[in-house]
């Protein structure tokens, strides 16, 4: 089952390969139909998974390389299924989102596909190798999608990007060879490693290689410039995937990967990571106060929402752990959304420049109270699931680092101001004659937008089904760090 | 009597690091092929001797055939690059070719 | 049995040396056609003639005759000639240095006696690759298929113009 | 099968019909309170774009069934002498659970009958006074957006509960005051009305985060019963963050700045989020969570603050209500200052006066606002005072219920405003016996019901008396606004005149009523009431020879205070002050730290990254385009990299990794 989702795009993609380029109304329902598919089954093993028993479910074991010790070993538990949700709809929505993509349709799909199974492999992958496979599969071709259908500095953006990933890869290749040998047992089954307490002084020497490859992708602070560019270099769907998905595999690699591994370690180097990420929120925050274009808004809001995420992390208590994972789920939707209608403004008004824009309230109605939603959902409004995410990384990191907390919380504040001096500089003022002819968003763009909109909704109003889902992955965890409840 | 293993492995080394010179330092891109498929020789040369000094029933010149397939595939579709090179570029110069330059 | 050994490796190291060091691209390429041949009699001082027998069919045979056609299709001026660029001493002390490592770490080992020679039977090889190794087979095939229709494609374009 | 959806379904409807008059008490009666508003809120949001009468039809009847059910639940409760209470997890990760429900007692159920009248009448009133406004639609939904937001700010039996309708009431006030957010005006007073808050949300917020771990719960209930036992000093702390979410949705100093510009919002909206309702949320808050504030569990200094913050509110609102000359601007001053006034009395530690107040202002201070909207109406959207007049004539029923608001504010008896005004001085009188800051809290309380009558009589006579003036030009960006005719010379219509007169009713009785029917300990003082009602008849008075007598020309005040009537009228220079420093301060530094971004830590990172290649020379010749240079640095970095592993005595075939195939 598991591994029918993870490979439903990649056949998908497969199957495109083969239609003519020119058939571009089939290319598009094929790449509906797959994600469509893949979000079927996402939501079926939501629903199939057993709370009660939680754990590692739906587990396939296959010999892989038998040599190393490699096997294709996929499952999910609470966490997992979390961020496969989070994928398979972004992917639906990012897919309608770029409905009208025109330019080499047929390659941008197949891309797409391709990379969206790297990132549903890296979620439900519980062999080290497999996971670091997949986790290149989904990297490689994000930086053909940029510097092929990107705009601003395309090339520079992509190339960064890469680099960036590229060398957050090499620390966690280096990491995982280190536990490889270090295990004695000489496999990268994850299951038969985790089961493993490995030496305090062997895990401050290894946490750091794990935790700052993963970081990176975060992004933490200093390490988070290439992702704005990035963002903003992107097109719409794959802006989408990057800020709403790809960014969650580097916090998802350090929950499952570092913190599993290495409690003791992630430890005591909590403080330390508290503080970078706290530095994240606000300083994303404020950053994002002074762009210009409204791509690097969102781009900086990411960074600084994505702070929230490690400070939930570095909590060490259920409540954060499990509001840093319903954080990135609900950013993932949120800036998914944003990212989509961002790209209905560029494609519309041929700028993103927030000055040259306003008023498009009036042109695009619909575009404009979706946006506005997400804005709010972003600025952490009760009644969306941004909100329960926030508390509860609030709640949990008020309890550890009470004075870092308050500081991130002051956030709130800033963010309430740049998010909605942004909405009201684009969408609000008077009407300009330049964008009276702009469309508004149409039904093509309105499933995408609409199911973003309903879950973002739908989790905030009622988040405990989410909530005790996640709950089962994170408690055996914090059971394992020794944490605060 | 046989030869002992490491002096085949030596021979391969050899044929591979002949080959990696050739890649490195050769201007001409069919000369550049064909030290790659040096290389690609020095590894089969590895597989096969490996496969009957350890005794791996067969899998080593089972592998190498597949090397050798590949080798195949790679020479034909290299080839053909480097004549479309040379009708459009009228030059199979490798130092020539800096397009990818950041 | 070793002195033959020693025979076909030298002509083989040779030969390829020559590929590197010969002027004439063409002559490079002659002598690319007798490194293989020595090496498949490299093989069968190791029992695997029908590997030998492949090598020689495929190398010697095939890919030696298209790089000579490739010489002959290409422009003169540097189609026929052998050339080094302008990093060959970094790429010879490179090679070297490999070299060196690799026989460095090779040498010491102590490794296993060989059993008695043994021909390989090409209906047991066949055999294996039709059942235990069938998928590689079938992946391999379907790649030479895919650069056969690639080959013919690129080859094809750069013609039109 | 369809267990749970039936029952469900027979439960809705019966809490539907619960207030007309089914027999047996439906529990989910109150939680409609939330759902039917939001639902109405939804399809008039989404459906009935096309459809504005529908739309406007489905608010009011949530409306009026909100308020039949409020009046049923105040008997009900007031029958129990009780509170139902009913509360569900609504979230529970780890250590932390929080809890949705409702809690029905007297304070709650007070609330909810002001807070559904009130809604109902200024929706009746809506239905005129936005007549043609494209937006007519979109303005419901928003109402009932609040409405369903403040029952369930009103209703929450906790903490969490309230925060989460505190803001969601913040983002209804914004999307009100921004509701013409084709002007410029409006959009930036909804940001900064929902920022300012935002900054009071923080305190609360932390204020909760802090009660949650010490006490493990947030329930009211439970904390009332716990208070005692927790650490005073936590306390004090939760109490003084907690009160800075009520200053902030309570316009109090120094986060007030907002209020006045939040009158750039319809003037409806007005009266129902920035003078009944909404901005007495901060007081409720305050009221409901008392027991934390009480001086037994948490010291004096909490109250203390509550009590200063409220005398200087109360003091700046009322003397720079006395220097504007816009009319909405003059009537949001007076609610700064009479929500100072409210947490005065709170920090008098009289909760009942406090809410009292809070209950009979919202129903004056919605009459004044709604009497000033068909005002300025009637003279196309001019809301100059200067440039009224006379209006008495052509529209005597609005200046009639104008009249009976602004007494009843001043605190002329036996108005509703003097009961409630004089239950708080009472209480502050009470503590000022020995105690100093209290003394002088009484002054600051006797000095503004004095500036109160004088600068309400200033607005009555300005507007109703005297000769009609000139039509000037109409304010710019004002013009598209709907409203009469130019000439038409008709008083306002009924659905405006009907609502005013129905809540005079209670601006004039309900102080007498509520005296008797709230528990109001405190009894009329002789001297105080007496001492009051002559400053409130002296503050007439001087308005009346400033204004009334003989209209002047331009304002006397101007000349006679010079300097101070600037600062008055600038509201202390708070505004610029304030933008100033969030210029400076936050637009600066972001500007800074995103150079700093650009610059050093993107080249640091790139540095330590071993990627300072992406640039300049460096990068012209290691990125060539030359495949072979690659080639060769990385040929030779994997065997570097194997040298330096042999050099460190590692073997190149562990034993391990050769196993037999």
């Amino acid at each position: 089952m598991v591994t029918a989702m993870v490979f439903a795009p990649l056949a998908a993609a497969s199957l495109l390969l083969l239609l003519p380029a020119n058939r571009r109304l089939a290319i598009r329902v094929v790449a509906a139909l797959a994600s469509g598919l893949s979000l079927a089954l996402a939501v079926y093993l939501c629903f199939a998974y057993d709370q009660r028993l939680g754990g590692v479910q739906f587990l396939t074991r296959l010999r892989w390389i038998p040599v190393l010790g490699a096997f294709y070993l996929v499952g999910a538990d609470g966490i997992s299924l979390a961020m496969v949700l989070l994928t398979a709809l972004v992917l639906f929505a990012g897919v309608f989102a770029s409905w009208r993509m025109e330019e080499r349709d047929k390659e941008f799909f197949v891309l797409l596909l391709v990379l969206v199974t790297g990132v549903f492999g890296v979620f439900v992958s519980f062999d080290l190798l497999l996971f670091l496979s997949f986790y290149e599969l989904a990297v490689i071709p994000m930086y053909l999608l940029i510097a092929v259908w990107g705009s601003t500095r395309k090339e520079y953006a992509a190339y960064k990007l890469t680099l960036y990933l590229l060398a957050g890869s090499v620390l966690l290749i280096l990491g995982v060879i280190l536990v490889y040998f270090s295990t004695g047992m000489l496999t990268f089954d994850f299951l038969a490693i985790s089961g493993l307490r490995f030496d305090p002084a062997l895990q401050r020497r290894l946490f750091p290689f794990l935790f700052l490859g993963f970081a990176v992708l975060v992004p933490m602070w200093p390490f988070h410039t290439w992702s704005p560019d990035g963002h903003a270099a992107a097109p719409t769907a794959v802006s989408m995937l990057h800020a709403g998905v790809l960014m969650k595999l580097g916090a998802y690699g350090v929950i499952r990967v570092a913190l599993t591994l290495f409690p003791t370690a992630a430890r005591a180097w909590s403080p330390l990571i508290a503080a970078l990420c706290t530095v994240n929120i606000l300083y994303g925050a404020y950053v994002a106060l002074a762009q210009k274009d409204l791509k690097y808004v969102i781009g900086y809001s990411s960074v600084s929402h994505m702070g929230y995420v490690l400070l939930g992390i570095a909590s060490f208590t259920a409540a954060g752990l499990t509001g840093a994972v319903f954080q990135m789920f609900s950013h993932g939707v949120m800036t998914g959304l944003f990212f989509a209608l961002v790209g209905h403004v560029y494609a519309q008004a041929h700028t993103r420049e927030i000055a040259a824009l306003g008023g498009l309230a009036k042109a695009m109605p619909v575009a404009a109270t979706t946006f506005a939603i997400a804005a709010l959902a972003s600025l952490g409004l009760p009644g969306l699931s941004s909100f329960v995410a926030e508390v509860l990384v609030f709640f949990g990191a008020f309890r550890r680092f009470p004075a870092l907390a308050v500081l991130g919380i002051a956030a709130i504040v800033v963010t309430a101001s740049y998010i909605l001096r942004t909405t009201q500089q684009v969408f609000f003022g008077p009407p300009q004659e330049r964008y009276a002819g702009a469309k508004d968003a149409r039904t093509v763009d309105l499933v995408g937008l609409f199911l973003l909109l309903g879950v973002l909704v739908g989790f905030g109003l009622l988040p405990q089904p989410l909530v005790g889902l996640i709950s089962t992955g994170v408690q055996p965890l914090v059971t394992r760090m020794g944490g605060m409840p | 009597m046989s030869p002992p293993l490491h002096h085949y492995l030596i021979l391969a080394a050899v044929l591979f690091c002949l080959g990696l010179y050739g890649v490195l330092a050769k201007r001409n891109a069919i000369v550049a092929l064909m030290s790659v498929e040096l290389m690609l020789a020095g590894v089969n040369l590895n597989l096969v001797a490996f496969d009957r000094y350890l005794g791996s029933r067969y899998l080593g010149q089972v592998f190498a055939l597949f090397t050798v397939s590949v080798a195949a595939a790679e020479a034909a579709v290299g080839l053909a690059l480097v004549i479309a090179l040379a009708r459009r570029r009228n030059s199979v110069d490798l130092s020539e070719f800096t397009d990818l330059s950041g | 049995m070793t002195a033959v050994f020693w025979f076909l490796a030298g002509v083989t190291v040779l030969a390829a040396a020559g590929v590197m060091a010969l002027p004439n691209v063409f002559h490079a390429s002659l002598c690319f056609a007798l490194s293989f041949f020595a090496l498949a009699g490299v093989y069968l001082t190791l029992g695997a003639e029908f590997l030998a027998a492949i090598q020689i069919l495929i190398y010697t045979g095939a890919i030696a005759v298209i790089i000579a056609f490739a010489v002959m299709l290409t422009p003169p001026a540097i189609g026929h000639s052998n050339l080094s660029n302008r990093q060959r001493l970094w790429a010879g002390a490179v090679a070297l240095l490999a070299l060196g490592l690799l026989a460095g770490g090779l040498v010491p080992v102590r490794w296993p006696e060989p059993g008695p020679l043994r021909a390989t039977s090409a209906a047991s090889l066949g055999e294996l690759m039709l059942t235990r190794y069938v998928v590689p087979f079938e992946v391999a095939g379907f790649i030479l298929l895919v650069a056969l229709i690639a080959a013919i494609t690129v080859a094809k374009g750069a013609l039109k113009p | 099968m369809g267990g749970i959806p039936a029952q469900l379904g027979r439960e809705f409807w019966q809490a539907l019909a619960w207030p007309l008059g089914a027999a047996a008490p439906a529990p989910a009666a109150p939680a409609l309170l939330v759902v039917l508003p939001a639902l109405a809120f939804v399809l008039a949001g989404l459906s009935l774009r096309r459809r504005p009468g529908l739309a406007a039809g489905l608010a009011i009847a949530v409306t009026a069934w909100s308020l039949v059910a409020s009046a049923r639940l105040f008997l009900t409760v007031r029958l129990l002498n009780g509170e139902l209470v009913a509360s569900y997890t609504w979230v529970a990760a780890g250590g932390v659970r929080l809890e949705a429900g409702f809690a029905v007692n007297p304070l709650t159920a007070a609330m909810l009958l002001v807070v559904a009248a009130v809604s109902l009448l200024v929706q009746v009133y809506s239905t005129a006074y936005l007549a043609g406004d494209p937006g007519y639609s979109r303005y419901f939904a928003y109402l009932s957006f609040f409405t369903a937001a403040m029952f369930g700010l009103v209703l929450s039996p906790n903490l969490f509960q309230l925060y989460v309708f505190y803001e969601l009431v913040g983002l209804a006030s914004f999307l009100l005051i921004g509701f013409w957010h084709e002007e410029p005006g409006p959009v930036a007073a909804a940001r900064k009305a929902f920022v300012t808050t935002r900054l009071g949300d923080f305190g609360l917020l932390l204020g909760i985060l802090l009660l949650y771990w010490h006490a493990r719960t947030l329930d009211f209930t439970r904390l009332a019963w716990l208070a005692p036992e927790l650490d005073p000093a936590v306390l004090r702390l939760v109490a003084l963050l907690i009160f800075a979410g009520a200053a902030g949705k309570s316009a109090q100093f120094p986060l007030h700045v907002w209020l006045p510009d939040a009158m750039a919002g319809p003037t409806p909206v007005s009266a129902l989020i920035h003078a009944a309702t909404m901005v007495a949320a901060g007081v409720f808050l305050v009221a409901r969570a008392f027991p934390l504030f009480a001086p037994a569990v948490a010291g004096r200094l909490p109250l203390l603050v509550v009590a200063a913050a409220g005398a200087v509110t109360s003091f700046l609102g009322a003397t720079a209500a006395t220097a504007q000359d816009d009319v909405k601007r003059v009537l949001a001053y007076s609610t700064v200052s009479q929500l100072g006034l409210m947490m005065l009395g709170l920090g008098a530690q009289s909760s009942t006066a406090a809410v009292f107040h809070l209950i009979t202002h919202a129903f004056f201070k919605s009459l004044l606002f709604l009497g000033a909207g068909a005002a300025i109406r009637r003279c196309h959207h001019e809301q100059d005072i200067w440039r009224m007049g006379g209006l008495a004539r052509p529209m005597p029923l609005t200046a009639l219920a104008f009249a009976v608001g602004g007494l009843s504010l001043a605190g002329v008896p036996p108005l509703s405003g003097f009961y409630s005004k004089d239950a708080i001085l009472l209480a502050v009188l009470e503590q000022a016996r020995g105690s100093r800051p209290h003394a002088a809290f009484l002054t600051v309380g006797l000095a503004v019901s004095a500036l109160t009558a004088f600068y309400l009589a200033r607005l009555f006579f300005l507007i109703f008396t005297g000769a009609p003036q000139e039509e000037g030009p109409v304010s710019p960006g004002r013009a598209h606004r709907p409203g009469p005719a130019p000439r038409e010379a008709a008083a306002a219509p009924p659905a405006m005149t009907v609502p005013l007169l129905l809540l005079a009713v209670p601006a004039a009785v309900l102080g007498y009523f509520g005296q008797r029917l709230l528990p109001v300990k405190e009894h009329l003082n002789q001297t105080l009431a007496g001492g009051t009602t002559a400053l409130a008849l002296a503050g007439i008075g001087a308005a009346w020879l400033l204004y009334g007598r003989r209209r002047p020309a331009r304002d006397p005040l101007v000349a006679a205070l010079g300097p101070v009537h600037r600062l008055l009228r600038s509201g202390y220079y708070l505004d610029d002050l304030y933008t100033r420093l969030g210029n400076y301060l936050v637009r600066g530094l972001a500007a800074t730290l995103h150079r700093f971004d650009r610059t050093a830590v993107d080249g640091l990172v790139n540095g330590v990254a071993g990627v300072v290649l992406l640039s300049g020379r460096t990068l012209r010749r290691v990125q060539g385009g030359w495949v072979q240079r690659y080639l060769l640095y990385l040929v030779a970095a994997v065997f570097l990299a194997l040298a330096a592993w042999l050099w460190h005595g590692l073997e190149l075939y562990p034993a391990g990794g050769m196993g037999r195939w």
